[in-house]
């Protein structure tokens, strides 16, 4: 059982997946020679060569417009968005044609497509590298979200994810790409828990806190320090952003009574939004007190020397644990 | 300036139906094959004259015609092979036809009921698109699969592919359509951009997309750019099957105008009077495709009363089929919304869908107190 | 007073706009001689010349990325997008550039552009004409977001719109085109209600219904519907998106204890979600059942001959304050 | 071939320093001018070098060089007038030093104390653009703001006015360059659009993006499409002074390509030793903008010891400016980022600016059981 950084974790994800299947492509920019700026498909274009691993013209529309003509022809393209906020050129392919071909041909055509997007801060980066998007993807029907928190998530998901009928927007969190994590490679596909649903990471009685992506960790760093005062938070890493895991979160919060919501996107108009809509509705009277969101504000990505602020920290996490217990 | 020629257009047929012969592209066909092409063009612009018919009845929402494009799309449709792939826009009922696609498949999109009524992937036929340009990526990215799948250059007939987007004048202004053609090139993809240029996107004239005439653009990243008649089927057929042999001999992309009219209005809530003149209709009426075909024909003595009298008879049949099947087409299922945004369950879709089953059999259980309250009036049919 | 059409509202306002100030521009895909799809911009090219009215080259993106350079050398555009389905070519444009400007140069940059968008169903359309992306929108920060309910604000809103130093997104309800409704025109800018603002359209006491746009209508053919019963809706007509004023809803829901939101986009991950949020962030300790949502399915829009059954209608409505009051 | 000289090049010095005729374009400058753009290249450079060195020095968390590109930047920066605007990449540090900005307001970028230190109005430099190739529209869209002004074809030079967007030759893929310069075409816009190819966009050969020379892309919309040697500051001098003329004076939107070499990464987190030969940037080595400038200016007889001991100081001094200068940067104010989002309130934006302000301020009354918690570590500077 290997202990992998969670991008060599994808690395090995895709590289099973391409053994498994001639069919499975990788497009992108930099991909090849170079392996990727992350150095995520390091080594993959040597070994499977330059038909099945693209180096691709700068253009973000033509990467998933040509993924989208490559899948219906049969392959299953697994496309690399060099950072986050390089994403829009491509938005009109992935929201009109990607996520909507099959709806619009009655389910006859079938778009399995991989869109792989690295997302969120703490990197020191410059703009547009730092950005948390999803909540954009999330709001279209027809695609899948899905975002790993651990080497062992990331490998197992970037292969459910390729193995899925139907498109899938894939969000690697960067600031976790060096995190180390056991990875159980001898499983099968069918023996690993299911690409949508939410895992209860920790366990506690007092609050529970979803998260997913990076700010899964910070969660756990949360729970450690509120500990240490004798508050028990449950962690629930929600994995899945498209369909929602609403039922693993409301299980946890008829326990608790208590939810708060942490992502690194702003909290206007976020995720957080739906599952504090989606929590209070089936969690009426179990909740002792409103689901509170610790997000992003609503702001462009500010300047690195300030992105500790924007992005929420443990402290803010605690904060808002304690106006949850106090309500 | 539209209605003049422009230069360097291939043509093969004149206007008149005179013959003429073009150093570079040749067409040599058998009488059933001409009449083959005759009869196409026929009952295309039949189904068009039906479909405008059955919008002005209420039974269609909206209609975009093709009439005068039949020769662009008769002739391009038919260069095509089984094995080829087509991607069209919402106009390209001519290129469906070839297919084999019931135009009944098509009306279903304008009457309502569906997003397209035919199987693509039995028929090689994309869904219609109508954010333009949108689908030429994904045909470059099916000609680059298809180049995947060593099914270029292998000199097999029957096993070599191509593919063919289309494109209207307005369209390439879209980045994304210039994408394409980059991408075609820069990966020497098996297809063919076939733009019809019929001088008008709603309301703009091709003098608002450029300066210059568009098959230029395909020099730009080294494509060959050729200009053909399109109102002429066999410098159509001809300059298209050209592009598609080449293509699937691995020689690489090209990109064809067609240059053409669109006679009608731009769709059924159109109104075309308010930004052209009749003049202008004029010119283009002396240089309609199917007249210059006819003419051909009848100066090589293939039409006889025979075949015309069938012919009539078949585009009657068909007009009956459309007018009959229409008021058929199948209302959509309130529930079968739900069936094809995922091919599997996705939670939230599934939840929504048993509610919404569950209030639709609350109706049908008609508790006491009272029916449902009525809908809003829709505005229908104002749009495009 | 005129009673215009909501549409014609729009136009008069635009001529409003262009007499007084003559940086304002309009650019499109035939808003010029044709008038616009819709014939918003009617007669205005003729009035105002090409200058002033451009019918642009077919590319979203090119509309609003040039209309910010414009606005950089004193201009103010009001672009026109002919349909909803056809923004995400400028998405990018939009995002990074339009939004981002004004915080990228640490407002020294003003950019005073405004997106008209006709958005919403009813008219039984094809694809891509009938879809509610406000959401989208409505998550990026830099932008602000509103739409009319009628021609009164049509009028008004539009002009302050242009008025704005921001970039606005002003999504006028397709459906309400040809709605007719008294606008007072002689009246000033400064008298009129604050472009930011929600207004209570209706009194009622029992549950509150909060629309927007084209459902605003809808609310209050349902609070007709339930008054017959005995039942009395107070609707709140949103305005404002991005903004979304939270007070004055919250002010209503003190009251009710109750809250229904009904918009046409897709209820997942739309902007009903972050209503819900935070109205049951303040009001928590008001509410009698949880905020419901009615909105359009997590799908993409079907079919013309389906999409009364897609769409939120009187029924849906009447159905979710049944289940409030019964909560 | 990188490397290799293309076909029809404008070239006024050889990479030995030789001056050249052509048949086209001439500067005729004084010989202060001559050593004003020898300075101008030496002190870009040294900002360039600087740069590095603060980051290695872990001062910058990034650095995106423009070792090999001065003399592109520097030839066209200074065909600029006062009155002119500048839409840069991310690399154009020589442009924004002919536009008069202090080199520490992009290192402020670099450092991640603001997304730009600079007055984009006042000095007529847009905020770098980091999504490439989407200033491009912008800077059209400026130009057709000029046109409205009525600051085109005037006359008079202190009036008439240009607007230059700059690219690289990865961003020519994007559909939004290819809008950009169709836009220009059709509405004549007052606009120089000037590609520097540097061979590379990261680690992607140029013939990844394209089949033909890139400025044949002009071609395909009719504007003029000109290929300069981007190493000799001369030619593009006289390049794009004369595409700004020419757009000035109404007559239309020019492209230019620069023919040159990124010598150094990417940017700093770049190793280009991983895809391209030690050889091909040797051969570019002795085609040096600077060494060739310096030895024409050495036969001409212009270059005497006092001025380049006083240029040599001055560099000195210029890198002082930024070593002290960037440990000064004042760190942003964790509100502060509230303030420019919007230029009038937001209710949401003001809510979270309070509550976070009284989360802020809840520590600096350090409550009764403890300190915050500490922020984990973020791991900086590893991308770019
Ligand atoms: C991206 C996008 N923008 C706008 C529209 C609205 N629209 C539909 S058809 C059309 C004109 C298209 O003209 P052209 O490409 O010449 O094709 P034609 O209709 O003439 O066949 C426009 C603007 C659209 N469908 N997609
Ligand atoms: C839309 C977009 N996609 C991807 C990137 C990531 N990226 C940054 S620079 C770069 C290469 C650009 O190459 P080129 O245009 O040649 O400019 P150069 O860096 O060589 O000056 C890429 C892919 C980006 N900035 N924007
Ligand atoms: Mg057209
Ligand atoms: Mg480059």
């Amino acid at each position: 059982m290997p202990n992998l950084p969670l991008a060599k974790a994808i690395n090995a994800g895709l590289r099973t997946a391409m053994e498994r299947d001639p069919k499975v492509l990788l497009m992108g920019e930099d991909i090849g020679r170079l392996g990727g700026v992350f150095r995520v498909t390091e080594g993959l274009q040597k070994d499977f060569g330059e038909a099945r691993v693209l180096d691709t013209p700068l253009a973000e529309a033509g990467i998933v417009g040509t993924a989208i003509g490559l899948a219906l022809r049969g392959y299953r393209p697994v496309c690399e968005i060099q950072f986050n906020g390089f994403v829009y050129p491509a938005f009109n392919q992935i929201v009109t044609q990607l996520a909507k071909l099959r709806a619009r041909s009655q389910g006859r055509l079938e778009l399995p497509v991989v869109l792989r997007i690295p997302f969120g801060g703490g990197i020191g980066s410059v703009e547009h590298h730092s950005e948390s998007p999803e909540a954009l993807f999330a709001h279209v029907s027809g695609l899948r979200v899905v975002t790993p928190a651990t080497s062992a998530d990331a490998y197992w998901m970037i292969q459910q994810a390729i193995a899925s009928p139907d498109p899938v927007v894939f969000f690697e969190p960067e600031r976790r790409y060096w995190d180390k994590g056991q990875v159980e490679t001898d499983a099968t596909l069918a023996d690993v828990a299911p690409l949508h649903r939410a895992r209860v990471v920790r366990r506690g009685e007092h609050v529970t806190v979803a998260a997913y992506g990076p700010t899964v960790r910070l969660a756990l760093e949360a729970a450690e320090a509120a500990a240490e005062d004798g508050t028990q938070l449950e962690v629930v890493d929600l994995r899945t952003i498209s369909p929602l895991d609403v039922g693993t979160v409301a299980e946890s919060v008829r326990r608790t009574g208590r939810l708060v919501v942490v992502h690194e996107a702003p909290t206007f108009g976020g995720v957080g939004g739906e599952l504090a809509a989606r929590i209070t509705e089936r969690c009426f009277y179990s909740l002792e007190a409103p689901v509170l969101r610790v997000g992003g504000f609503h702001l462009p990505y500010p300047a690195a020397r300030v992105e500790e602020h924007y992005l929420p920290g443990v402290d803010r996490v605690l904060d808002a644990v304690d106006r949850s217990l106090a309500a | 300036m539209p209605g003049g020629d422009p230069e360097g257009m291939v043509q093969l047929l004149t206007p008149a139906g005179e013959r003429v012969e073009h150093p570079d592209y040749d067409v040599a066909l058998e009488p059933e094959e001409l009449l083959g092409l005759y009869r196409d063009l026929v009952l295309v612009r039949r189904v068009d004259t039906e479909a405008n018919a059955l919008q002005r009845q209420g039974e269609l929402g909206l209609w975009a015609g093709l009439l005068g494009q039949e020769a662009a799309q008769v002739g391009s449709g038919r260069a095509l092979r089984p094995q080829d792939h087509a991607f069209p826009t919402y106009r390209e009922h001519g290129v469906a036809w070839c297919r084999g696609v019931d135009p009944l498949g098509i009306l279903e999109i304008f009457r309502g009921t569906s997003h397209g009524g035919w199987d693509p992937v039995a028929h090689r036929l994309h869904p219609y698109t109508l954010v333009i340009a949108a689908q030429l990526l994904p045909a470059v990215g099916c000609a680059m699969g298809v180049q995947r799948d060593g099914a270029v250059g292998t000199g097999d007939p029957g096993r070599d592919t191509a593919v063919i987007g289309y494109l209207g004048d307005g369209a390439t202004s879209q980045g994304e359509a210039s994408e394409a053609l980059q991408w075609a090139a820069v990966f020497n993809a098996p297809v063919v951009i076939f733009c019809q240029n019929n001088q008008w996107a709603i309301s703009e004239p091709v003098s608002v997309q450029a300066r210059v005439p568009l098959h230029r653009r395909a020099d730009g990243v080294g494509v060959p750019g050729v200009l053909v008649d399109g109102n002429d089927v066999l410098a159509c057929l001809a300059v298209t099957r050209a592009a598609l042999d080449r293509a699937r001999s691995g020689g690489g992309p090209t990109f064809v105008e067609a240059y053409t009219y669109r006679m009608g209005a731009h769709t059924t809530s159109d109104d075309p009077t308010r930004y052209r003149s009749a003049a202008e209709v004029d010119v283009w009426r002396a240089k309609d495709p199917i007249d210059r075909f006819r003419r051909y024909l009848e100066s090589e003595g293939l039409l006889d009363e025979d075949f015309t009298t069938a012919l009539e008879a078949e585009a009657e049949q068909l007009a009956e089929h459309l007018r009959a099947g229409v008021r058929e087409l199948p209302e959509p299922a309130p529930l079968a919304m739900f069936d094809h945004a995922y091919a599997e369950p996705h939670e939230q879709v599934e939840e929504e869908r048993e509610e919404f089953a569950a209030y639709l059999a609350s109706f049908d259980a008609a508790p006491s107190g009272g029916d449902p309250h009525q809908q809003p009036a829709t505005v229908a049919g104002r749009t495009r």
